[in-house]
């Protein structure tokens, strides 16, 4: 999960990493007071995403005045999608020099990696890959400031210099935001060079979400819909599309080849919804309920058990189906694998049958859906 | 034959008496798998389903011999479990959990790697080698003996295409669940070199998804087989930059498109096909 | 180094260890204080001894009267060697069952080793090996809870008991008093249960004094000598004995041999004093007027060069020599190794013919001892 | 023949340009060591006396092959030295730093281990193959070439055995110094074994020292040699539970004592030596 720029400069800053003076402020008074105190500034909308110069949400100011009438036209704005709610107003800093450092993940490797370069300040995507140092670390061995070294000393820096020892003691503050904090990713872009010292002048910080139970000090953003909350509540997975046939499947795999069939055949999917593994009962008529409020023209239940219990499944049917308003739209359930005969029986006993193969029933759901009129639930 | 685990393979079961462990230990124990112990710390000593359960892995290997560990135990504490089962020096351990830290588990694969254990996992449904041997979570009922081997990042999508390889006449020598997860023990490529030399398996069927570079890999390697190969990807319609349940399964920067994994693989020689359907016809043509 | 029970129980509790509940006082009122506070009473002289037990140094107080005697008949006694200045007034606790467990380093195996016993209360080498448990770990892998958890299965506890899960804690605490703390020795004897709690009855620590430069919270307890403290500061191993021969040599070994030779030819030696390889003119001079304090029959200095160069310790010498009062007592000097004849010539000047056998020099400032009137250099 | 190092032994010394470091260099040289490199962060691309001297031992590896390193790194920042010429992969690491915290030396002679590195030391003289190749800071003028094999706890008091060792016609092959430390990487067993298989020595001359219990577990093998084998142990004088300088030499628990380690080494065959002048005399009449 992605965090706010100012919160991974907290961060930096707990952990020994310089960055510019500057404060969060959540109104234009605010901000001019800030650009008061600090001198000239640059103020940056606080908003999930990259790319926010190429947007204007990053913006210069000489005086309070300016930065004010700034921060009027920035906050409540919509940039890149998201509101501005927050700006972070910081000091401008005399730039030297610019370099890329970022920790993240290699998955082909199967370890962290340092990757850095002397073109900063630019998407790192435009920099040669001549020009990009990837250096991996071992997961067990951790980190070491002969690394750093290495690094610095290939990225063209005098090591007795007070740049080189200012990289070297970065890369190690950043590689331990990254380990401490269950990053998988930590992005410097630019780290800069300001007389002497050198600074984390921007903080794109990603936090493992499976760690979030042990770094809890974070204040994390969300980045998510009310129905995407409701559904991760649960422990589920939900993404919400632009569609008219709810889709429940269980595996991510399974539940993206379910959009992919339902594309195939000419429909289009309103959610991706994966029921994980082991999923009881309740949580499956809690997600289908999620699915109803949704209003779409049919609902399709794609579930191939493993873990998942089919009779769980239709056992949450029946619950939904019972229940104050009951389920107004077309339902096409798909149901295979652990505990199929016991899950049939119970559908069939609510008039309910089951399809057996994920195509033919992908093909039906798209096939009623085509002929519902649209809002067909209210 | 098969890959990885047969007949003869001892079995352990990590968090046997938790909910997902007690419910496929019967499983297991069902389709014959040898599970000759469990573990449940505080639980030592009770017999569960006909099976001993001890308090640790150490106790478990005072008494029985043990060949592979299965891991139920919850995220938060799985790393913990990782390290006892490869510390104990057992060879093979599928872990099943899902929601691992990704730090926890670089260490534990890091740990694996340095023990020469095989890990498969995590976020996987394990291994089932057909008709002798199953480890995980997949339903018992379409893994049956035959010349195709199976190698999935996804669960359910490798039992959906199981059944219909089973329903079109062709059982799988042995299907392996690589893990939804960004890391992973065992790889495509590990587990295709391992089929290319197995003398039961003489078609593999390689389902991917979107994210990542796994496919991309593997068609490296696919280049050199002298086994076909079908592949299957999910995630065609998946939109970008979009998180699809499996924390593999971004689209960054442009890598691990659907469009390019298709591309690699095609090149590469495989047969790709476009529905889950088609991997049984494209199979039936390549065996016939 | 070691520190004093009550900061070794602070560090316990600060990774999560717990301890009885007490008061660390320096007077009779505070300890009558403490105990109308907590209850009945242990009363535990703060001293860097084991056995205190056994030296009346750990007594019982029912009431606050009693622990105000105990304090005045505690503080300021001398306890095997050292002055009682602290008291440890703690809850005295309802055993149910006492365990013995440590952390310290196998210097074979090269590596940490957790011991336990289900025999704690009594003297670990009184109890039989094979009530004994060691488990070693992986200096690089560390600790884990899986290998407390064999631990205490192996200490014939039910690990899914309340005591069972307490001790599993336990262990994991004090492995992390030891890992994070540079401990060279964390010993718990006894560890009890309470009840269904578990408390460190007691705490013996020894910090790494290599480490001290990273673990500055601690508060060390200096055991030195003045003179001891002198030569610690310069950097040198120093210790005090009680013959009339004060002995200055390079090298542990060396010095340990030189004391052996000197004993050998019915010398005593005065002291133990290791100038450490490299040690320069200033830091010689310096530890040669040390010695000179301390008004030996005769100083021998024993110098095989290798990092330390024997021309400047005879520039020392030189320099002590013309300072001041000078050096009233007979110097036997041996020279020898790294740039001897450079130093050989440097004495020649000041009249002064080195040695170059070791065993000759001590036999002959054994000589110099013997004929040597009693406090000559006054 | 000589062990461990040769003539051939190509030598960086990490720390070069430090006051120890800048003045061993030179005798290293002088005594004909194959010193091909240095390195000091932010010196690199200086020479000094004569060599090179590079910012990292990544930089010198670019430029230079090579087989062992010296370590002349300050106690506090000596682990990462270490760790830094490991993971390069240099397979001969001599750790000359004293007072290096004992938490660090345990991790980096796990890794050493780990990496199939010979580790010397820590808080050693060195190794010195005699006429050959010197990686340390003894003098050099009393280690010649001979038929006796060296290994001491104690630098200086192998200066002094050597000399006098020297004076009674004896050189030596190699001598070892196994660090004066609680844990070290090199043990005596290893170095006696090391010797026992070197044609070249026909003696070996182990200079102990009260505490820990290296001496009794070097009886154990001395028992199996078929080399004659001469102690001498340091400390007989000392006081019990009293530390002298060297941190392994604490007397613990009885174990470690003066009198326990001349009996294990006399039962093993060993000749103990009560002086150290008695050592020349004793290896005299062995090797008459």
């Amino acid at each position: 999960m992605r965090i706010f720029e100012y919160i991974g400069k907290e961060l930096f800053n707990r952990f020994g990493l310089p960055v510019p003076k500057g404060k969060v402020v959540s109104c234009a008074d605010e901000a001019a007071l800030a650009a008061a105190e600090i001198g000239p500034v640059v103020v940056k909308a606080q908003i999930l995403s990259g790319k926010r110069g190429k947007s204007g949400g990053i913006r210069f100011a000489n005086t309070p005045a300016e930065a004010k009438s700034i921060a009027l036209e920035l906050l409540g704005a919509n940039i890149r999608g998201y509101l501005v709610e927050k700006l972070l107003v910081e000091e401008k800093l005399a730039v030297d020099q610019e370099f890329y450092l970022a920790v993240t993940i290699d998955e082909e490797a199967k370890s962290p990696v340092i990757i850095a370069s002397n073109q900063g300040g630019i998407d790192i995507e435009e920099v040669p890959e001549n020009r990009i140092l990837k250096v991996h670390t071992d997961a067990e061995l951790g980190m070491y400031p002969f690394i750093a070294r290495n690094i610095v000393r290939r990225l063209g820096l005098d090591l007795g210099s007070q740049h080189g020892k200012e990289l070297v003691k970065a890369i190690l503050a950043t590689y331990q935001v990254f380990q401490e904090k269950d990053a998988v990713l930590v992005e410097i872009n630019p780290l800069v060079f300001s007389g002497e010292k050198i600074f984390a002048a921007d903080a794109k910080v990603i936090i493992d979400p499976e760690a979030r139970f042990r770094q809890k000090d974070i204040p994390y953003v969300e980045d998510q819909t009310e129905t995407e909350k409701l559904a991760h509540d649960l422990g589920l997975s939900y993404v919400e599309l632009k569609g008219d046939i709810a889709v429940m499947a269980n595996g991510a795999g399974i539940a993206m080849s379910t959009l992919d069939i339902l594309m195939h055949y000419g429909g289009t999917p309103a959610n991706f919804l994966d029921v994980v593994g082991g999923t009881d009962t309740e949580t499956i008529a809690r997600s289908l309920e999620i699915l109803l409020a949704k209003k779409p023209k049919v609902i399709f239940i794609n579930i191939f058990g493993g873990s998942t219990r089919c009779d769980d499944v239709a056992r949450a049917y029946v619950k939904v189906k019972k229940k104050g308003s009951g389920i107004q739209v077309p339902v096409v359930i798909r149901l295979e694998g652990t505990n199929q005969d016991k899950g049939r029986r119970i559908l069939q006993e609510c008039g309910i049958e089951a399809y057996t193969d994920m195509e033919e029933a992908a093909a039906k759901a798209v096939e009623l859906a085509a002929c519902a009129p649209a809002g067909s639930s209210s | 034959m098969a890959i990885i685990v047969d007949q003869n393979t001892k079995v352990i079961v990590q968090g046997i008496t938790g909910k997902q462990g007690s419910f496929h230990i019967r499983q297991m124990l069902a389709y014959g798998t040898k599970v000759v112990a469990g573990v449940t710390p505080g639980k030592g000593g009770i017999t569960f389903e006909g099976v001993p359960v001890y308090d640790t892995v150490q106790a478990v290997l005072e008494n029985h011999q043990v060949d592979a560990t299965v891991i139920f135990i919850q995220a938060a504490i799985a790393k913990d479990a990782v390290m006892e089962a490869l510390e104990a020096g057992i060879g093979i351990v599928v872990v099943i959990t899902e929601h691992i830290p990704i730090h926890d588990e670089l260490e534990f694969i890091s740990y694996a790697r340095r023990k020469g254990a095989i890990l498969i996992g995590p976020n996987t449904f394990g291994i089932i080698s057909s008709g002798k041997c199953k480890i995980g979570i997949p339903p018992n009922q379409f893994f049956i003996p035959g010349p195709v081997g199976l190698v999935s990042r996804s669960g359910t999508l490798a039992y959906e295409i199981a059944k219909k390889l089973a329903a079109a006449g062709f059982g799988q020598s042995t299907a392996v669940g690589m893990g939804g997860d960004c890391v992973k023990g065992l790889t495509f490529v590990e587990i295709l070199k391992l089929f290319e030399a197995d003398p039961e398996t003489r078609a593999v069927v390689l389902i991917g998804e979107i994210g990542g570079d796994a496919e991309e890999e593997a068609s490296v390697y696919i280049k050199e087989m002298t086994k076909p190969v079908v592949a299957y990807i999910a995630g065609k319609s998946a939109p970008p930059e979009k998180q699809m349940g499996h924390a593999g399964a971004i689209i960054r920067g442009g890598r691990g498109t659907y469009q390019g994994k298709v591309k690699a693989l095609s090149k590469a020689g495989a047969l790709v096909a476009e529905m889950p359907s088609e991997v049984p016809e494209k199979i039936s043509k390549l065996l016939a």
